[in-house]
């Protein structure tokens, strides 16, 4: 018996040569040297703020139920907190109303970190004002409570970036019914069907992940994004070269995977 | 034969009260949403109890004091609550977050990576075959934000194969979609099978 | 409003959601009351969950983990009654666990309608089977009980020391299961994660329909091996095991319900299409 | 400087030492990190006990101050979640999860609502299919007839009579979707897995919450 684990052999030399070539593009090469390719769904944010600020209405931001305690869903909230950041940015600076709900069973603790991230934004603008966390994190009891929210404000945007559960249809369809330019993103695939049907523009899964690179352009976070599709590169030669192989009748590289 | 239990008349209005809500917000709805709420938190409250009462403080009151350090950890969660403190929380985050990294991460290589991709070596020697072999790659190429050729005779190809990935991704969006309706018509269909068996007495 | 707005096309896109929902509850209610008895087609995933299932031996520890809430009670209660009865038969001894809140009461309502079976077939209460209750942490957790069941459950769900529970005097770890399934509406592949991927144990999961889009690539590369398809799947397996249920009562009623919801799609798009069309 | 230290590098050490302990166990054969990854591990459900009651204390917060402002109606509303907040909280602690009063209050009240909560979602799912559901464009045209194969095959008086619906639907789930989800999982596996790298190296701390003036 080996120091590496039976049968782990290839995913451990994976894993370390995945987050060495993402140490290599942030210390050696530079994160600068990367671009992003346009996401349309975050350049639409913008837009659907400025919308919002001519009709004169309100936006809303959520960021799902997932939390920041949970491994699994930590990672799909920290990127919607980003684009909550991103967009009190845009609110303040242009002027629009911001609207953060939270509910009960949502990870109450990204409310600490949502308030501090909104008077961040506004303090960055000087519009610190304007800031009121009391009145722009509304507490709903559950989520379909969303639904006299959504009559009550009639936003002219509704931004879903983070983990969803049941709650990705019943805000879809709430802020849908008013008519809101709705932008949808989560990693949970069997939500992504609903962001997919009801919004302008989604996200699909994974996406969510770069918009933090793509939104704030700090090259650690471009170069580790460089560093992932580096390895979709190399699975989609895996794939080529072992679908080729196996219909060959060599089953040489899919055992040697699996050591 | 209508139930004369009056438990099963609560059940009854709660279920009723709660369907409202998807009709348009009023009291009952209200009064109903809020009952959950509080009673959700109750039941967690409860749970959380029975769990830090077995591992923790029978631990604790069995000798073992270092059961006492994660005691800390979780009771330090609630500086959050307080604007000077709030730094505390993050030892217990950290730990959380550590450990929640870590043990999905290191799944994560096998699991979602190595095996997906070994499953998809298959012999391209019938039509789904060769269909499912592309739509993996396909899919995937839509998937890649950076490293794209800048060379236009190569870019545009790629645009296209981007394209064609969001199309068959759409497809199986339209199949999940189905299948969630499915689900949802099956979950209401128990509490319909409740009010008209266990309330009205019919069936 | 001018009368342009008021074509045919127009009423169809403009129903009061009111009326949808009606109908969507009298789709229900019909098929309940007045049962069809369609004939049931049986899917592969169901099949190799039966036939996995069908390996199990006396005295075998089949691990289940009650993880559904009161929401999914519908189509899950039946697919644990299928699948333990299917179990209990083959005389494997039951170890029930929940990491889903909700789980410890789903537990007291399902046994309480197995309790004439389970007495018929001489099972015994911590000889047999045993519930250990609920535990926080998720994949944590099952992390945890997969490497040692004790350091999260010191006693079962009502206060028994484990050690003075027969059956599990032989089951500490992953390597005392035999094959495990998860009745799940939360996260199927953290089980299969920590389960499968790590220690090889055979894993079965009986999800909704809404998920099974999102773990059939892992029941194609045999990382699961049976799946259990929400209330369709539950119906196939009562089928199967030969105890026709509630979940053969849903069938008849996504007859019904879904052919609803396609005309709602349908209607609406018809009255979409025909309006650009006009104003083309 | 100090202040730093403790307040945000001995947190982002603790992150990055117990996921690498973590990661150590499943790819390694070292006895003392199992050892001591299993203690963590334990610590790790027990901490996340505590976690399950936050939103307690928030709810308790929030709904103390509504009874103080007294607006309308709403207080009642408030006072009402109170009393059945602690009314569980006081028959489940003092007399036991496991106890028959236990299951009675929450087969009467919590499971109706929580049965029916999750459900009712597909009341909204219909308006949307309805409304929102449209052909716009040609990727549209697919969502919705997949959508519309898959719903009609599972409704057996249909599907009893046409059976190239089961045929097609079989072929809709097990080659064209779970081609199409195979390839967003191994994104997301590796998105996750960079991820992980982001946090444990401490270049993503959005969980620590940003620094104040430290």
């Amino acid at each position: 018996m080996g120091i590496i684990a039976d049968g782990k052999i290839v995913d451990f030399t994976f894993l370390i040569l995945i987050w060495a070539v993402a140490a290599l593009y942030i210390w050696v090469i530079g994160g600068d040297k990367f671009n992003i390719r346009r996401m349309v769904a975050i350049d639409a944010i913008e837009e659907a703020i400025g919308r919002a600020v001519e009709m004169g209405k309100a936006v809303i931001m959520n960021i799902g139920g997932g939390g920041l305690l949970q491994g699994e869903y930590a990672p799909a909230s920290m990127a919607g907190l980003t684009v909550l950041g991103y967009c009190a940015g845009i609110t303040a600076k242009l002027d629009a109303e911001l609207l953060c709900p939270m509910y009960s069973s949502g990870g109450v603790e990204t409310i600490p970190v949502a308030t501090e991230l909104l008077r961040d934004a506004y303090m960055a603008e000087g519009a610190l004002d304007r800031f009121n966390a009391e009145e722009m994190i509304p507490f709903l009891p559950v989520q379909a409570s969303v639904m006299a929210l959504a009559d009550r404000v009639k936003p002219a945007a509704n931004i879903m970036v983070g983990y969803y559960w049941h709650e990705s249809c019943i805000w879809a369809e709430a802020f849908g019914r008013v008519g809101a330019i709705q932008v949808g993103g989560t990693t949970n695939l069997y939500q992504i069907p609903f962001f997919a049907g009801a919004c302008d523009y989604v996200l699909i899964g994974e996406e969510i992940y770069p918009v933090s690179a793509y939104i704030s352009k700090d090259p650690r976070l471009v170069a580790t994004i460089a560093a992932q599709d580096t390895f979709k590169w190399i699975s989609l030669l895996l794939l080529i070269i072992g679908a080729l192989m196996v219909t060959a009748g060599n089953t040489w590289l899919s055992n040697l995977m699996m050591k | 034969m209508i139930s004369t239990d009056p438990s099963i008349w609560i059940m009854a209005f709660f279920t009723i009260a709660i369907t409202t809500l998807a009709f348009r917000d009023n009291p009952a709805a209200k009064f109903a949403e809020h009952t959950f709420l509080a009673a959700q938190a109750g039941n967690y409250v409860v749970m959380a109890w029975r769990n830090i009462n077995q591992i923790g403080i029978s631990g604790l009151t069995k000798g073992s004091i270092i059961m006492l350090i994660p005691l800390l950890f979780g009771v330090a969660l609630y500086t959050r609550y307080s604007k000077r403190y709030i730094w505390v929380s993050r030892y217990p985050t950290a730990l959380m977050v550590g450990i929640g990294t870590g043990v999905t991460v290191r799944g994560f290589v096998e699991f979602q990576f190595t095996q997906q991709i070994v499953d998809t070596f298959k012999p391209m020697n019938s039509f789904n075959n060769i269909f499912f072999v592309v739509t993996v790659i396909v899919c995937l190429v839509y998937f890649v934000y950076s490293l794209t050729p800048q060379n236009p005779a190569l870019a545009k190809p790629l645009g296209y194969i981007s394209t064609a990935g969001r199309y068959l991704m759409m497809m199986a969006f339209g199949a999940s979609m189905a299948n969630t309706v499915i689900t949802r018509v099956g979950q209401y269909a128990g509490r319909i099978m409740f009010l008209l068996y266990n309330w009205l007495g019919l069936g | 409003m001018t009368s342009e707005d008021n074509t045919i096309w127009d009423k169809l896109q403009r129903i009061p959601r009111e009326v949808l929902y009606l109908l969507v509850i009298i789709s229900m209610i019909i098929p309940l009351l007045n049962p069809l008895g369609l004939p049931i087609p049986i899917s592969p995933q169901t099949r190799t969950l039966y036939d996995s299932l069908d390996t199990l031996q006396e005295g075998d520890v089949f691990v289940e983990f009650i993880d559904y809430s009161a929401g999914s009670m519908s189509f899950h209660e039946p697919g644990f009654i299928a699948i333990t009865y299917k179990a209990v038969q083959k005389g494997a001894r039951l170890v029930l666990l929940s990491t889903q809140v909700e789980g410890p009461m789903m537990y007291e309502i399902v046994i309480n309608k197995m309790k004439p079976f389970l007495d018929n077939a001489g099972y015994v209460y911590g000889d047999d089977y045993v519930y250990l209750g609920y535990t926080a942490g998720a994949e944590t957790a099952l992390a945890a009980i997969a490497s040692n069941i004790r350091s999260v459950y010191t006693t079962d769900q009502y206060g028994t020391p484990l050690d003075d529970i027969t059956l599990m005097q032989s089951v500490n770890n992953h390597a005392d299961f035999t094959m495990l399934i998860s009745y799940t509406m939360g996260s199927p592949e953290s089980f299969v994660r920590q389960f499968n991927t790590q220690y090889g144990v055979t894993t079965h999961i009986h999800c909704g329909e809404m998920m099974t889009p999102t773990i059939l690539p892992f029941w194609a590369s045999g990382q699961i091996t049976g799946l259990l398809n929400g209330g369709v799947g539950a119906a196939e397996m009562e089928v199967l095991v030969g105890r026709p249920g509630d979940a053969v009562k849903l069938t008849d009623v996504y007859s019904f319900s879904n052919l609803i919801v396609f005309a709602f799609l349908i209607i609406g798009n018809i009255g979409f299409i025909m309006k650009k069309r006009m104003s083309e | 400087m100090s202040t730093k230290i403790v307040r945000r590098t001995i947190p982002l050490i603790i992150t990055f030492l117990v996921g690498m302990l973590m990661i150590g166990e499943w790819f390694l054969n070292i006895a003392s990190i199992d050892m001591i990854a299993e203690s963590l591990r334990q610590w790790g459900v027990l901490v996340s006990a505590f976690a399950m009651g936050l939103g307690s204390v928030n709810i308790v917060i929030r709904n103390t101050r509504r009874i103080q402002k007294r607006e309308g109606t709403d207080w009642l509303y408030a006072i009402w979640l109170l009393v059945v907040f602690f009314v569980f909280i006081g028959i489940g602690v003092g007399m036991g999860s496991a106890s028959s009063q236990y299951q009675y209050i929450y087969n009467t009240i919590l499971q109706p609502l929580s049965g029916t909560m999750y459900p009712a979602t597909l009341f909204f799912l219909c308006s949307a299919i309805y409304r929102t559901f449209r052909i716009r464009s040609s990727q549209a045209l697919l969502f919705v007839a997949t959508g519309a194969v898959i719903l009609v095959a599972n409704a057996p008086v249909v599907a009893a009579t046409f059976p190239i619906l089961q045929t097609t639907k079989a072929w809709i789930m097990d080659v064209e979707l779970t081609a199409a989800y195979r390839a967003i999982l191994i994104g997301i596996g590796l998105g996750t897995i960079m991820l992980g790298f982001r946090v444990l190296f401490g270049l993503e701390q959005t969980h620590l919450g940003r620094e104040e003036g430290e």
